[in-house]
């Protein structure tokens, strides 16, 4: 019997929690509760660990058999079937046919060794009993409805043979195949350029129109939901935040932690001076719920914003950025140039060029962005600077000394003042030193401090000064939250005190919201030792809010340069505005604010 | 309608007399070699497998008696025993007529029979230095004339075989004489060995480089399917003379050595079950090389083998004493037991700095060594009670033994202590005696890497243990000791002679000065001794040249050079479908003058 | 500054995951067992001299049914024949003021020395000499482990050491270490043995964990070699670079211990493969010399025995070879899913 | 793809070379010397040098190498020094028993180690994942040696189901009678250690993505395993049959040893006991050779087998 309120899926009083051998029960989802309605998007909203993922591969039953510890009481209701107590076959019938699924990362989601065509036919031969001919040709037609070019030779090829973008499609093409009643995506653009987001995204949402079907997105991006979804769910560890129409909640949160997700991400247009954190907001409701360590949201324990500064700063316009003409130059770069040989034929090989040769002037206390997709070379251009790839060209004057050069014999000295924080805070961190030990080998290699008390108080004084409790030193990188991880990484870096400080990605594999902590902290650092940045991202608004000058990348190149503001008010490359146009309600100023 | 009748009768017989001819299955013995066989040329084979098959393919001059015990010469090609004139130098041989090659491609259809020449080609393969023939001393330096040929041909690096020299004459087409350089009455015994089986020149030379595997004889059998150190097959040879099997029974050698009043028991039966019959009863002979004594025993036991020769370590499963198991006569398989004309002996190497010298301290150490050797528990442990203590360099039914003989060497752990204590070889602070002057002293004992050897070494080391003497291991693989033994850098070893023809001088000249660097291991240069055994190689056979070879081993036991320790026994099983079959000291192989009867054998 | 509790590193949580495996920990007694087992016989508190022959030939184990029937050769004390009186054919016996004057000083002397009585059965059975297989299954437990042992870390070091610096320093390094690693993967194995006996000529328990420690390092090369080049592009390794730690840091500092779990599991596989090649190098020839037992010495002894019946010793060594085995290979499994979890899903 | 093929021959000279070095060298330096046991009981120093001068071994040590290398690029390394028989000849022969017993030993071992694997992995963490394990480890833990001789003794003496030993020319005779006890044992101890290895590369694959989209897509277990799992799977375990198999060559001696198969590891040993330098020298060059050249098949293979690699 179909639910009154003619909602395809209702899920009520969910709860979930994993059982691994000899460890507490750890609850992923403890009591959610939600309906999707026919022909809508329902968007499921959180950050990372707060169970959105689990509640959506739930549906499908998808969890570990053996770990996973479901509630009697929940229900998962589709057309009247609990999904939860039916039998294998039962749920088989509904998966791929009834409900489909899309991941996030679409290269390793495709089998690596069945072409395309393979993958797409198995669905549609279980399902819909299809003979070869026609499974052929019904999954051509698909291919082409997902935009594939040339669909028919693209059936013999292997996932890797295909693009990011152009893998996702196929996933999509398979999840469509059966013409599902539901669409679960999780995730599906997070792994890809903000370009092809945008493509994946219209995709989406045109096939829902015309094949009539639910589709229950999950991110943690909340600027996509304001875009494609009618309704939102907002998930905090676990549990259900608020959830209503988009419209309703976007305009008028009620929950503090929704109002504090929406003000997190830096605005496109204006520049606080410092980001709202989750405290800002936290403070005035009750304590969250559950925020154990090791949870997403962080507790900043002893960070207060900068003595003296009023409760809501970050509305004040800040003093235009860009290169005032007194600054004196610190780093003098002229057109970089680095080659990859790659062995081709016989015995040659051909030269990939990842950077085609960057000009740019870094001043003291000032910072230099650089933005572009995944493959523009703006990692490379980061590593040669640092000198773990040797240039192939071009000069880096430093002082008078040119980095590229190869090392010469004060080379110890020049390495200590300029250093790198790199993207994933999981891999950057030693995992068998303690915070101590990664602390004090700079130390002891650059003989900072006469004797160990002198160091170890200036190692507890650094972690104070990065936000973390001084018992830290003794406890191991696997112990800390994302952000506290990237957090010890700078201040590894603060030990030899350096004067150019690299951050390639640093913030983005963090939440939104540690996202602007560790952005505030960046930008007290700089004010406080007058350090300059060259901050490296794929995220334009981050790199908005953090530089004063901005070198757009594309292919190795630099397409356009100058002062952050200019190139975002007014873009004149091509690529430049493509790629601000792709960013999700470009044009709204955030909301219920 | 009758011829009808006739013509369906005929095909009838015809079928019936097939089948009678196929009803009379082919004989097959199926026998085992405990080590793969190295090629089928005679002239560069060594090893004792391979010249059991060659005793087969080719024929000597001269044979053994197949029953008569102690062992006798009797001819074999040679229609009749030489006739040996001028003391010993010249011997008259007459060749059988009517004796022929087996068939071969080289002889294009027609038949081969063996000539006197051929004897003469055979003799001289073995000097030409190609060949590096392992059994040329048996005509080394002795045939007037060969030697030289030898060293031209070594010069040229080309044997001429057309060359006639005084050595070798050939009377007639079936006649041949032989001149020696010196008197030398063993020189029958070499011409009754396989290797001097008689080859045809034309032969050799159209298959060279390749003889080993193309031997072409005039044996009972010829070489059928061989796969290498795998399986051996022999066939009947069809070219064989006519021989009829009528061997006399041999004398008990316990009762005393006249058969007629004494006849040996086993042989009425072997004569009974072969007497008349013509040689050779089997068709087929199957040898399969199983290196492992544990396969070897379990295929016998199932039925898959007729003969085997029973290893050391096995004899328990057959053996109560030198008696076969009630379990085993019941199946109505045969023992045969006879004694090897082997011994065992230890030697010390004479010119080895520690032990070595002729000092009374050294001679005393030597024989406190050989006197700490417990010969009966190596008997009953290592050799499972299959062999026994002997201890004169001569072992029984090799001409010259001396069954009698007692030794100064007997082991006597308290005397050898009591001897050393005397002799000045005081314990130093580890508990391990020393030399008089203080310095170190150890006894390094030289074996292969097999299992058996390595219970030698436990057998060594609990005797020097006796003495409180330091026990070092040396473990090399066979090449090498033969090699160190030959440069004189074996300390001390239990080495082994097998009779090459059943003569005391076999066994005598092992100890011969001049040999050193070749099989006088010991190294033993003793002016004394070696006059006294030059003066037994102008002797024939005879009681007084024995009272010599009793002082040269009393000499050897005294001067402390070598110890002779134990003869084994060797025991043969064999299935009680095997006919006709009686142990042979000397000879390699006996296949031709066995038979096979079917019914006995158990169906597969 | 108050100390707090030293947190638990990686090595604490593997331990803690380690005994929450059931089998993993039972195994792990049992080859602490075998350890101490070891350690005691190495002290010489425990089967101090395995060479004294304590039972008769082949002694049956007591509790064997079959004890009774089994017939052993009666021990007959053989008279000494008397050394003096032999005839000396005319000869003079050089020592013979010696003979005369001992046989003065010890007149009553005849005969042996009186035997020591030996045991008719022992508790796990007699080998071929008398000595009792129970201490000579301890002693070879020690020998074996001893040499499963070293020359596993004999073995380990070479391969973690040509690893780490073929995989870190790449290029040339890389080429040659590789062609070494040809060479030795060629060469059949049993060759490769024969030829390092050969050289290293004397026979010993040395030459033997040489033996294998140098055919052995292979295994451990390909894996180690494959972690670095994995591990030496890694983010922490970059940061390390960066601040300015030298490439020997780099390398043993910083990487070593992030693959120190492969090499554990490697190390403890070498231990279990070297204490069975034992046994093969023992039945080739190059096994353990006579004064020292082991496991393979006994196996290969016992070879011939089963036929004859005597099958307690064959029994004894390959029964405790086989558990420690298992118990290793256990232990290695259970350590394997402890260091790396994400392998137990 | 030719390009590749090319440039791993060229890189297969330097590690053959390597091999005859080292082979050359250590046999040489230390591999005992034949002539005198093939001088017979009497022989005198004369003979024995004659003999040197035949074999050879009596010329300058580089001379030697340089025939060496001569015989190894036309094939035919003499006869040996023992036998006669030219060296060429007797590998022809050995190779035929030796193959008859590894190809099905091999087959029926990788066979039951992938059942076993699957089998495993599909229940896997259960009890009898666990029991499965300990069990094929125990059965591991037994050393060969007295696999063959109890083995030899109950199931060929005592049941007398097999034949104890020998070996025929019909390569059918050989595969129902002689050769079937050897590789029943020979899988005893080859099966735990293969499984242990395909259980973790069946393991690996089983935690992937791809699994959860096939689950996804509402296919059974069943075929996820068979068809998607088994499919990845089953590179790693093709090449590393692959490369196991020249060890086997040599490896099975024991076998061939026991059961008197005339096959290539027990004519190695042969060799070596009788110091044969010929046979040592061309086993160890034909092995090699085996080994390369299975090692180049082995990562083809990979390349053909995993679209991922380019085949540049």
């Amino acid at each position: 019997m179909n639910t009154p309120n003619s909602s395809l899926l209702s899920i009520r009083h969910l709860q979930i929690g994993f059982k691994l051998q000899g460890e507490p029960l750890f609850s992923a989802v403890s009591g959610v509760s939600f309906e999707v309605p026919q022909r809508s998007t329902v968007a499921l909203v959180g950050e990372s660990g707060s169970g959105k993922s689990v509640t959506a591969l739930s549906i499908l039953g998808l969890l570990p058999k053996t770990i996973t510890r479901i509630d009697p009481q929940s229900e998962i209701l589709w057309q009247g079937q609990n999904l939860l107590h039916s039998t294998q076959a039962q749920l088989r019938a509904v998966r791929g046919k009834e409900i489909s699924i899309i991941f996030q990362e679409p290269m390793s989601s495709l089998n690596p060794v069945f072409t395309v065509g393979d993958q797409l036919i198995e669905g549609l031969h279980l399902h819909l009993g299809l003979s070869q001919r026609q499974a052929n040709a019904r999954a051509v037609e698909l291919l082409h409805e997902v935009g594939i070019p040339e669909p028919l030779r693209r059936m013999g090829a292997y996932p890797h043979q295909l693009s990011g973008g152009q893998q996702q499609r196929v996933m999509i093409a398979m999840a469509i195949g059966c013409e599902p009643k539901l669409l679960i995506a999780d995730e599906p653009t997070t792994a890809l350029d903000v370009t092809i987001q945008r493509q994946i995204l219209d995709l989406i949402a045109d096939l829902q129109q015309r094949l009539h079907m639910s589709v229950l997105f999950i991110t943690h991006d909340l600027t996509l939901v304001g875009e494609i979804a009618d309704q939102v769910v907002v998930m905090k560890s676990g549990l259900v935040r608020e959830a209503g129409l988009v419209k309703d909640v976007f305009h008028a949160p009620q929950d503090a932690y929704t109002r504090a997700l929406l003000a997190c991400r830096p605005p496109l247009h204006g520049r606080p001076h410092r980001l709202r954190v989750i405290d800002d907001f936290m403070s005035e409701g009750q304590n969250p719920v559950g925020a154990g360590v090791g949870v997403g949201v962080e507790v900043g324990v002893g960070v207060r914003p900068h003595a003296g500064s009023d409760p809501y700063p970050y509305l004040h316009p800040y003093p235009m950025r860009g290169l005032t003409p007194p600054d004196d130059i610190l780093l003098d770069v002229r057109d970089i140039k680095k080659d990859f040989r790659i062995p081709h034929g016989l015995w040659g090989h051909r030269l990939f060029h990842a950077v085609k040769g960057a000009t740019f002037q870094l001043a003291r206390g000032k910072t230099v962005g650089i933005v572009g997709e995944s493959g523009s070379g703006k990692t490379t251009l980061g590593l040669v600077l640092m000198g773990l790839h040797a240039a192939n060209g071009g000069s880096a004057l430093f002082e008078g000394h040119d980095l590229l050069k190869p090392l010469s014999s004060d080379t110890l000295a020049m390495k200590r003042r300029i250093q790198i924080v790199f993207q994933n805070p999981y891999a950057s961190l030693n995992p068998r030193f303690t915070v101590e030990q990664i602390l004090m080998e700079p130390l002891m290699l650059h003989g900072i401090g006469e004797n160990a008390a002198e160091r170890g108080a200036l190692m507890r004084q650094l972690l104070l000064r990065v936000g973390l409790p001084v018992d830290s030193l003794y406890r191991y990188p696997h112990e800390f939250s994302g952000g506290q991880r990237q957090r010890i990484a700078i201040a590894r870096c603060l030990t030899v005190k350096p004067e150019i400080l690299i951050c390639d990605e640093s913030v983005s594999a963090l939440d939104v919201s540690v996202q602007a902590q560790v952005l505030n902290l960046l930008k007290d650092l700089q004010d406080e030792f007058h350090m300059s940045y060259i901050f490296i991202s794929h995220d334009l608004a981050v790199v908005r809010y953090m530089s004063d000058q901005i070198l757009v990348m594309s292919e190795g190149e630099v397409v356009e340069q100058g002062d952050a503001d200019t190139v975002f008010d007014h873009p004149q490359h091509a690529y430049t505005q493509k790629l601000l146009a792709a960013i999700p309600n470009r044009g709204q100023t955030p909301p219920g604010v | 309608m009758i011829n009808h009748m006739a013509k369906r009768l005929i095909i009838l017989l015809g079928c019936m007399v097939s089948l009678a001819y196929a009803a009379t299955p082919e004989k097959v013995l199926h026998l085992e070699l405990s080590a793969a066989e190295t090629g089928f040329d005679p002239v560069a084979t060594s090893d004792l497998n391979t010249a059991a098959i060659e005793q087969q393919l080719f024929e000597a001059l001269l044979t053994y008696d197949y029953l008569a015990r102690p062992v006798r010469l009797i001819p074999r090609l040679a229609a009749t025993m030489p006739v040996v004139t001028d003391q010993g130098k010249t011997w008259v041989f007459t060749l059988k007529k009517g004796v022929y090659f087996c068939p071969d491609p080289v002889f294009k259809g027609q038949l081969r029979e063996a000539t006197a020449q051929d004897v003469v080609y055979t003799i001289m393969r073995f000097m030409d230095p190609k060949n590096r023939s392992p059994y040329k001393f048996l005509v080394d330096g002795k045939i007037i004339g060969l030697d030289e040929l030898g060293d031209e041909a070594r010069k040229s690096g080309h044997f001429n075989y057309n060359a006639s020299i005084a050595g070798l004459e050939v009377l007639d087409r079936y006649t041949l004489k032989i001149r020696l350089k010196t008197t030398d009455y063993n020189f029958s015994h070499a011409m009754a060995q396989p290797m001097y089986g008689i080859v045809a020149r034309e032969v050799i030379e159209s298959y060279a480089g390749d003889t080993a595997s193309h031997p072409v004889g005039t044996g009972p059998y010829r070489l059928g399917r061989w796969i290498r150190s795998s399986l051996i097959e022999l066939e009947k040879n069809p070219n064989f003379r006519h021989e009829v099997w009528d061997f006399g029974s041999g004398s008990d050698p316990k009762l005393g050595s006249d058969p007629k009043n004494n006849p040996d028991p086993a042989d009425a039966r072997v004569i009974a079950q072969m007497k008349g019959k013509t040689i050779p009863q089997i068709d087929r002979i199957d040898i399969q090389v199983i290196e492992e004594s544990q396969s070897a025993w379990l295929s016998f036991g199932k039925g898959e083998l007729d003969m085997i020769g029973l290893a050391g370590q096995f004899a328990p499963m057959a053996l109560t004493g030198d008696r076969l198991k009630p379990a085993l006569i019941q199946r109505g398989i045969r023992l045969d037991r006879l004694i090897d004309p082997s011994i065992a002996y230890y030697f010390i190497n004479q010119q080895d700095p520690v032990l070595g010298g002729m000092s009374r301290e050294r001679i005393a150490l030597r024989r406190a060594i050989f006197m700490a050797q417990n010969d009966e528990e190596m008997i009953r442990v290592i050799h499972k009670g299959q062999a026994f203590r002997n201890a004169y360099p001569i072992p029984d039914g090799v001409e010259g033994s001396d069954p009698n003989y007692r030794s100064v060497l007997n082991y006597n752990p308290r005397e050898a202590n009591h001897l050393l204590d005397q002799m000045g070889y005081a314990k130093g602070p580890d508990g391990y005696r020393r030399l008089p002057d203080g310095k170190p002293l150890s006894v390094r004992y030289t074996t292969s890497l097999s299992s058996q050897d390595r219970e030698l070494d436990e057998m060594m080391k609990k005797s020097l243990d006796r003495l409180s003497i330091h026990f070092e291991s040396e473990k090399l693989k066979f090449p090498e000791i033969i090699k160190a033994e030959r440069q004189c850098r074996v300390q001390m070893r239990l080495s082994g002679w097998i009779a090459d023809y059943p003569d005391g001088d076999n066994f005598m000249q092992l100890w011969y000065g001049p040999h050193i660097h070749e099989n006088n291991g010991s190294c033993y240069q003793d002016p004394v001794w070696d006059r006294l055994y030059e003066k037994t190689l102008t002797m024939p056979a005879s009681l007084q040249r024995d009272t010599i070879y009793r002082q040269l081993a009393r000499l050897l036991e005294l001067n402390g050079v070598t110890k002779v320790s134990t003869s084994h026994i060797r025991n043969v099983l064999s299935q009680p479908w095997l006919l006709g079959y009686k142990a042979h000291p000397i000879l390699p192989s006996v296949w031709s003058y066995l038979d096979i009867d079917d019914t006995q054998r158990p169906k597969p | 500054m108050t100390t707090t509790m030293r947190s638990p590193g990686l090595w604490t949580l593997a331990w803690r995951r380690l005994c929450r495996d059931r089998v993993g920990m039972v195994s792990l007694w049992v080859v602490l067992f075998y350890f101490g087992v070891v350690l005691l016989a190495l002290g010489g508190w425990l089967a101090p001299d395995w060479t004294r022959e304590v039972g008769v030939n082949y002694a049956p184990p007591t509790w064997w049914m079959g004890a009774q029937e089994s017939e052993n050769a009666p021990v007959v004390p053989t008279t000494a024949p008397d050394n003096v009186a032999a005839d000396l054919y005319g000869l003079q016996d050089p020592l013979a003021s010696e003979f005369a004057a001992m046989h003065a000083a010890y007149p009553n002397e005849v005969g042996l020395p009186p035997e020591p009585p030996r045991m008719q059965t022992l508790p796990l059975g007699g080998d071929k000499w008398g000595h009792d297989v129970l201490t000579k299954l301890v002693k070879g437990s020690q020998t074996s482990l001893l040499v499963g042992f070293v020359a596993a870390l004999v073995a380990t070091a070479l391969g973690t050491l040509f690893g780490a610096v073929a995989g870190y320093f790449g290029r040339w390094v890389d080429d040659a270490f590789n062609w070494l690693y040809g060479v030795f993967t060629a060469i059949p194995y049993l060759l490769l043995v024969f030829a390092i006996a050969a050289v290293l000529q004397q026979r010993g328990v040395v030459t033997i964990i040489l033996i294998l420690g140098l055919t052995g390092w292979t295994g451990v090369f390909r894996l180690v070699r494959a972690e670095y080049l994995k591990h030496k592009s890694r983010e922490y390794v970059l940061a390390a670079g960066a601040i300015g730690a030298s490439n020997m840091r780099r390398m043993f500092v910083h990487i070593l211990p992030n693959v120190s779990h492969v090499i554990l599991v490697q190390l403890s596989l070498n231990v279990v493969g070297f204490i069975k090649s034992e046994v093969i190098l023992s039945f080739l020839g190059f096994g353990v010399p006579v004064d020292v037992v082991s496991w393979g010495s006994m196996l290969n002894e016992a070879q011939n025995e089963l036929i004859l019946g005597k099958w307690w010793q064959l029994a004894a060594a390959d029964l405790a070879m086989a558990v420690l085995v298992t118990a290793f290979s256990m232990l290695t499994d259970a350590l394997r899913d402890a260091l790396d979890p994400k392998l137990k899903q | 793809m030719i390009a590749y093929l090319i440039r791993r021959i060229w890189q297969m000279i330097p590690t053959l070379l390597g091999v005859v070095l080292l082979v050359f060298f250590l046999f040489n330096w230390v591999g005992g010397d034949p002539a005198y046991v093939l001088a017979g009981k009497m022989a005198s120093p004369e003979d024995i040098a004659n003999i040197r001068h035949q074999l050879g071994i009596d010329r300058p040590l580089w001379e030697q190498l340089w025939i060496f290398i001569r015989q190894i690029v036309s094939g035919d390394f003499g006869d040996s020094w023992s036998t006669h028989e030219p060296v060429s000849q007797i590998f022809r022969t050995r190779l035929g028993p030796s193959m008859t017993l590894l190809i099905p030993l091999m087959i029926l071992e990788t066979a039951v180690a992938v059942l076993m694997a699957l089998l495993v992995s599909a229940f896997r963490g259960s009890l009898l994942d666990r029991s499965l394990m300990v069990a094929s480890t125990m059965v591991m833990s037994i050393s060969l040696l007295v696999y063959i001789i109890v083995g030899q003794y109950v199931f060929a003496s005592v049941l007398g189901w097999f034949p104890v030993k020998g070996w025929s020319q019909q390569l059918s005779q050989n595969l129902t009678t002689y050769a079937v006890l050897p590789v029943l044992l020979g899988l005893l101890v080859s099966v735990a250690p293969s499984l242990r290895l395909y259980r973790t590369f069946i393991l690996d694959e089983v935690g992937q993505d791809y699994v959860r989209t096939a689950r996804a897509k509402g296919v059974s277990e069943t075929r996820i395993l068979w068809v998607h799992v088994l499919r990845n799977a089953g590179i790693p375990i093709v090449t590393n049959l692959l490369m196991g198999l020249p060890a086997l060559l040599t490896g099975a001696f024991l076998l061939e040893r026991f059961f008197a198969i005339p096959g290539i590891g027990r004519e190695i040993i042969l060799a070596v006991e009788r110091s044969d330098f010929p046979i040592i020298k061309a086993a160890t060059v034909y092995v090699a050779m085996a080994t390369l050249v299975a090692n180049l098949l082995g990562d083809m293979l990979y390349r053909v087998l995993d679209p991922r690699v380019n085949l540049d």
